[in-house]
């Protein structure tokens, strides 16, 4: 078994974006087992993202599937593979198409093991771009909020490419039904090309790591506040953490990479030293994962608070896709800053 | 292809049975019995008021699911519909098992967590069914791939109503499944009703088998109620897609003898209908005819019938007789490890 | 305009079932506008739980249409025609059908009004059986939990006869899409039966009447503890309640009524009277609603709580069948009861 | 139905314009041009970095669209794919409002909330546009419900890929749409490739018009980059529905001269085919066939042209002068009161 290994190693420089990170692991998993292969609209040529750009030319089309646009038909299809022995990964395009398989996920994928009393298992990955980009309504679903609920299902979204190997690793070699939710800001790569974005980038160890699926991380320390993201927001509240940093206020950033399973004991730890917390997710206000949260701290943690939870989300809209819409309405860093900084004043 | 009426059963010449081994006769008829004996008790024991949940009845339809799952390999994998009972004990699901699960039992062959919706049995090839209209064709499609992929020689075959043709994830599978020319059979039994609609008010053609075309694929309508007519037609459809010709679709033409679950009389079918298709019913059909073959005697079939009704009375047993699941099992196979 | 009113008219004791009141509303509503009409799967007869019995004799088919099954086609077809001005109403068999058509829903239907920058409007039902009765994982979502998160839809959980038929009435002249969630247990129908189970009657006055949505009500008065709940648990949550009142224990049912928009004043009210809160849902208790009403407590509340915010749910598992396992898992009286001592003792 | 060659284009013979309206044939080639000079801009305001958003372009698929809306009647409606804009100025749409909605401006046909795969103007009978794959054809149909109940006499156009028609969507909708004789025409713009996956991939058979028997309905597969053959099918179809005869499915046979959207040189398509249809490009066939009927001259053709690159430059100055949306705007039409 490989080390877990939640801070990068430091013997090589090597950075990546999370698009190369997670084609690195990708392929590594392709070659250990021969039962994994992926599936996907135009993946041939790279898939959206470019997350299966050149598996073709190593694994050949019988590992490297083009489907056709039937996201119901092939999801059922990987559940029907994945029951008799094969380790699907299924590319979307973008996580918004994902809503047309919805009753094949929720309904059949999350519950026919249990209903079968353990007779089957799903190992079945789904690479899923979220979040807004400018693209308007239809394309900026934040998908792990939609399935946050369902049980039978996990959902992970990284934020590194370091967590972004580490965990996509795992989730292949996972027996249950993944939904990998990367944002679409992250991956590194902005529809065929690959973007220099600084957030993108980071070190990832040239040997191999797993990262276990529900392990949380703490980004920045800090003794003050805790500040809980996720996605792209993780990188937002760092930079705030970081700037708030040099004034004096010491903010922790908890990432907790998995949203099922959830670990909520590193933001327990994290809120009873700090005695304060802030909830900061992409999507829609109304019924996060941050409600989830907050409802725990309420239950359990309420003795330790010095103010009120406070959460940064979306309101409750669709996203708008006018540009200076789009950004009034994603939480950016200007709010989760004056959220931190209402919380300390109380 | 002969010319039925959809409405009212026209059965095609009997075909001679000698060409077929009589264990094989014998097999088929146990197990129209078997499933004919096994959703009558399990009537019986819903209007006593003792078996639990919501009851889909296969009554009638025993010569289609048992003519195709005996023309599949025992390693060969079904996907079964709500109305599943006949279907998984034509794959070979013991009574015990199935009848423990309908009473939710921790011996039931999903440990009671299933119920009568979800039952199969994973040891006999049988997917545990899925209740959802549709939902399972994408799913035997995918089961095929793997077989395909593995080169196991496998087939899948998937059972579905008529009403499931209309469905989004329906479609899906025969055009991936043709794409792909993956082994699975997609059969159709045609009882001519979903629920209390007739097949005439949701398609604008006659038949089911004619959308075969739409995939490239082959397709027939037989008559469903002549377990050997269905048990040809199945063993070509799975002699193709084992050698690689891809997938084909099967509509049985049957009939359900009641409503579509416990609590429906069914009054939406014309009398004439209804008349006229409960003469086909298979099973007697199925057992005189045996009975103009040399080979079977009434008292040899008696006994066979007897022994039936010992399993489905032991099954009953077995099931009362078990334990209900431990609470602590509501909190089991949500994840594997 | 009706009047709006929250307590039953004391004219006469009419007593119904919610699916009788249904039918009177959906009767009434019919004939006060042509546009509106029901489609569904085999509703000629009545429907699952015979909300439209007789529908057909008196609105003919052209009204009352039986569908194939396809809920994508249909929910899309609805959309189409209540663009064009049409208010159709969907009975759905079971709700949990409906997540074949969860993209038309989430993807088109909500969001269309707001990406066509207010161009359409669709006014549109959804009759949606919810819950588990005894039928296993695929019949037993809780429907309304699935799309809490959703802007653009309005989503209602009547309990009584009497909130049923004046929020299906002004369900159907929203100009919103609206699910219209009803537990299964609560119609008063089995099968296609009537059948007689106490929660299920209740009084409806002879004269129209029309209850806004959005508004929740207090089901019963008292001072020491709120408790929130909707659907099936809120006849759990009065019967204990009432048990505990006669043990000397004053606890104030709440009942939203409607979960989007939700009464989130009424609630935080209440609590502010009382210090306590206990939150009742027979969903998941992951992502619940259940959750975003602890966290706008423990966000706009916490100072006024003299205890943590408790939650009773579902744990986080598919709905078993056997009958010993699903009673297990759906929140009973028992651990309704269990829960409101525990925050008393604190 | 001519026999057409799926990978290289095979065109028809041309049809003398005689019998056609000279103001008919005027406006067809302007609307034609307005749509490729509309998207050339685009274009080149994208690669400025001044456009946001992503863009699907049209060229190359004037033809198709112009030919179909011409077809219907200014109050029947269409529904609109991710690929918009041909679509959405063929049935009237302003230049001025679709280049402000794709800027995200207040004066959008959305109020900028919606941007290029949303685009559409219900007062022009243009349905915002859905960008979910399948997704329209449902609601085009119920659109054809409410005009049928209605009594209306409108129809509904829905458009579509020929990557779409393996979509559950899509088949359901042509299924409720037969078996309710909706008027609704289903036209489908087979350019060969959804993204870069091409349709012989995808399907077991030749033609999407080929499904059109599944359901009952008539189907044909015409040339598409002729307006003229597709104005002619369209008006047939549009009078099938009216007159109540329920719904067509029309395949009309494309080409687009771009990749996917803006970020795809397409050098997934093999460069004799490009070649080939690149040759068939509608607007130069289009004009040249103009110009052989004396009742057009080169310099009236010049004029329209200049006149409507005029209208593109007013529109990019139109949306450029425009205001953003006020933030408040965001919050706005959630719901309807
Ligand atoms: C998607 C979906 N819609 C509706 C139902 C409810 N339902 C269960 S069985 C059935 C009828 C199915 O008809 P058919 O496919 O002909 O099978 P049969 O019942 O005749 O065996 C319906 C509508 C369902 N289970 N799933
Ligand atoms: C359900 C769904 N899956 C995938 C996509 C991504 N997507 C957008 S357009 C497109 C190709 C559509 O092909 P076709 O229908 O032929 O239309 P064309 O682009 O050729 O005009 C795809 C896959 C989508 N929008 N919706
Ligand atoms: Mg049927
Ligand atoms: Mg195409």
């Amino acid at each position: 078994m490989l080390t877990d290994r939640t801070a990068p190693a430091q013997s090589s420089n090597r950075e990546l974006t999370i698009v190369q990170a997670l084609r690195e692991a990708v392929r590594e998993e392709m070659r250990r087992d021969e039962q994994v292969f992926v599936l996907g609209e135009d993946i041939r040529i790279g898939g959206s993202f470019l997350f299966t750009l050149g598996l073709l030319d190593e694994f050949g089309p019988e590992r490297v599937l083009n489907t056709p646009i039937s996201e119901a038909g092939f999801v059922g299809l990987a559940i029907g593979a994945a029951v008799q022995g094969m380790r699907p990964i299924i590319d979307f395009q973008y996580g918004d198409f994902i809503f047309t398989a919805f009753d094949q996920i929720i309904q059949q994928c999350a519950k026919l093991r249990y209903m079968s009393g353990g007779q089957v298992s799903i190992p079945l990955v789904f690479q899923l771009p979220t979040g807004a980009s400018g693209r308007g309504a239809q394309h900026a679903n934040s998908v792990e909020t939609i399935f946050f609920g369902i049980p039978g299902l996990k959902i992970v979204t990284p934020a590194t490419p370091y967590d972004a190997k580490g965990l996509f690793k795992s989730a292949v070699r996972d027996n249950n039904p993944v939904l990998f939710c990367v944002h679409k800001h992250l991956y590194g790569s902005k529809g065929r090309q690959l973007a220099k974005s600084s957030i993108s980038r980071g070190h990832v160890p040239e040997t191999e790591y797993l990262i276990p699926l529900g392990k949380g991380d703490i980004k920045k320390r800090g003794s003050e506040i805790t500040v809980v993201a996720n996605g792209q927001m993780l990188h937002r509240s760092l930079n705030v953490a970081e700037a708030l940093e040099s004034e004096g206020l010491s903010a922790e950033v908890v990432d907790p990479r998995c949203l099922v399973p959830f670990d909520t004991e590193l933001v327990i730890d994290s809120v009873v030293r700090t005695s304060r917390i802030v909830i900061v997710e992409e999507g829609n206000e109304r019924g996060g994962w941050g409600a989830q949260l907050a409802a725990e701290i309420a239950n359990r943690a309420i003795g330790y608070l010095d103010a009120p939870v406070l959460r940064v989300a979306s309101p409750n809209v669709p996203i708008p896709f006018s540009p200076v819409l789009e950004s009034a309405v994603i939480p950016g860093e200007s709010r989760i800053r004056s959220a931190i900084l209402e919380l300390m004043d109380q | 292809m002969q010319e039925l009426s959809i409405r009212l059963p026209q059965i095609p010449d009997i075909a001679p049975l000698e060409p077929f081994d009589a264990d094989l006769l014998r097999a088929m008829y146990r197990q129209m019995v078997l499933i004919r004996q096994f959703e009558l008790k399990v009537n019986e024991l819903f209007l006593q008021g003792i078996m639990p949940g919501t009851i889909h009845l296969s009554l009638g339809q025993e010569a289609s699911v048992v003519g195709a799952c005996m023309a599949l390999e025992a390693d060969d994998v079904i996907t079964l519909t709500h109305r599943g009972h006949g279907q998984a004990l034509a794959k070979g699901l013991s009574a015990d098992s199935l009848m423990a699960e309908l009473f939710g039992k921790e011996t039931g062959c999903c440990r009671g967590k299933g119920g009568s919706l979800h039952v199969g049995d994973m040891s006999v090839g049988a997917l545990p069914a899925l209740a959802i209209v549709g939902a399972s064709s994408p799913i035997a499609a995918g089961m095929a791939f793997a077989f395909k992929r593995q080169e196991t020689g496998q087939v899948a075959l998937n059972f579905f109503g008529e009403g499931t043709v209309n469905k989004g994830d329906w479609h899906e599978a025969l055009n991936l499944a043709s794409v792909w020319k993956l082994p699975v059979v997609f059969l159709c039994e045609n009882n001519l009703y979903g629920v209390s609609t007739h097949i005439s008010e949701v398609m604008a053609i006659e038949y089911v088998a004619e959308r075969a075309s739409s995939y490239g694929m082959p397709g027939s309508t037989i008559y469903g109620n002549d377990p050997i007519i269905v048990f040809q037609t199945v063993m070509a459809a799975a002699q193709r897609a084992r050698s690689g010709g891809g997938p084909t679709l099967i509509e049985c033409l049957t009939y359900r003898r009641g409503g579509h679950k416990r609590d429906d009389p069914g009054a939406y079918r014309p009398r004439e209908e209804v008349e006229a298709w409960f003469k086909t019913d298979p099973i007697p059909a199925f057992r005189a005819r045996l009975l103009k073959d040399e080979r079977f005697s009434p008292s040899a079939l008696d006994v066979l019938e007897e022994a039936v009704t010992a399993t489905i009375d032991a099954a009953v047993d077995f099931a009362l007789a078990s334990d209900t699941p431990a609470l602590t099992a509501a909190l089991e196979f949500v994840y594997a490890d």
